[in-house]
């Protein structure tokens, strides 16, 4: 698990899980998009609390080892400030057969969503900005 | 029987609170009290079912126990989706 | 759909999918491993029958287009001689979110190694060689 | 009623039959009937059942029609997995 302020690199990422013994290769990326229920989007702002973010992200990767029979696998996720399209989390399993990999990359990339200590404040068009799902927690941030 | 404890917000308790930090003297026994307690004084109506919690950088439960010189992460809801 | 008989480049063809609309990107890839059913594999050689392959693809694309809420879909597989590790097949997609690129991704795959004529021959380090799936039909194949 | 129908094989089914192509005048009404004469024609086993068949390059069943002219393409089967 990797927390990163620089731009995320798919390729060089998904190079270092090569090995012999894989059949199978699963990625997923997530991306910054223009619009978030109904709001245009300017641009967006990752807050990691790392010393946590690491622990449980290297705790959710080493339950999917556990659970799946994969080979390797790797989770990056973006802090700071980020544009539309450019790659906020990126998730990569490699295994001997697809089945795993895809079922394990799912694990990982749902658990990084829900436990991991970082947070999103989206920057609308209309000039406001909010911290998502934190209605009640921040409303003063205007 | 009161505790020092230090109290460290994040993303909109932070902008809540006003201050990523604070050290406060408060009688409470686990991390819920802990919660509840800030939750008055800063005036945030967040429900504890969807926040989080860790104690000196390890993740927690709300009901684990609270000591002297413990350092209370409170998490508001993560982004998730 | 594309078939090619030149090295499959997972980033540039991810780069072709980019969207400002896209906040999920799902990528699919089976690498030659060194082993199967138990025998060390050298090479492979995969024979694609191009004219019903095309098609038959890019049929299976556009179910998985309708099927799920996806913005974009792309397929490419290798013909020809591959060695150990090269990406023999490449499947990608994007959407507003997870779930579906999830999930047409793995229905693409599914459809494109059962309904594409596209066959695999191993060649073994002892020695001798063999069409997979295809014990009873091409015995002489030694 | 005899017809001519041009045969294409495929991977294990062409180095079986040690030739990719035959065009040959046989008496059948479907694609069925066209993997059965072949399979005695070659002596393969290969159940009809794990292979698939096209006719003039669109993939077919094998309760499609085949007429005369036609270029039935017998695909054993694939890699999968």
């Amino acid at each position: 698990m990797q927390i990163t302020s620089g731009e995320i690199r798919p390729d060089e990422l998904r190079t270092q899980l090569t090995n012999r013994a894989a059949g199978a290769y699963v990625s997923f990326e997530g991306w910054i998009r223009d619009l978030n229920e109904g709001q245009e989007v300017l641009r967006l702002e990752y807050e990691v609390y790392e010393p946590v973010a690491i622990t449980e992200g290297q705790n959710v990767i080493d339950e999917a080892v556990e659970k799946y029979p994969i080979l390797r696998a790797r989770c990056v996720h973006r802090s700071g400030l980020l544009e539309i399209g450019e790659c906020a989390v990126w998730v990569g399993v490699t295994s001997a057969h697809r089945d795993e990999a895809f079922a394990a990359c799912r694990y990982i990339i749902d658990q990084v969503k829900h436990r991991l200590p970082i947070w999103k404040k989206e920057h609308y068009v209309e000039g406001h900005s909010g911290w998502v799902n934190c209605e009640r927690c921040a409303s003063h941030a205007q | 029987m009161s505790k020092r404890v230090t109290i460290r917000y994040f993303a909109g308790f932070r902008e809540n609170a006003g201050t990523g930090e604070e050290v406060l003297d408060i009688d409470v026994s686990n991390a819920g009290d802990v919660f509840r307690a800030l939750q008055h004084r800063h005036g945030s109506s967040e429900p504890l079912g969807h926040c989080k919690v860790a104690i000196n950088d390890e993740m927690a439960d709300w009901d684990s126990v609270v000591r002297d010189g413990d350092t209370v992460l409170l998490f508001p809801p993560v982004a998730g989706g």
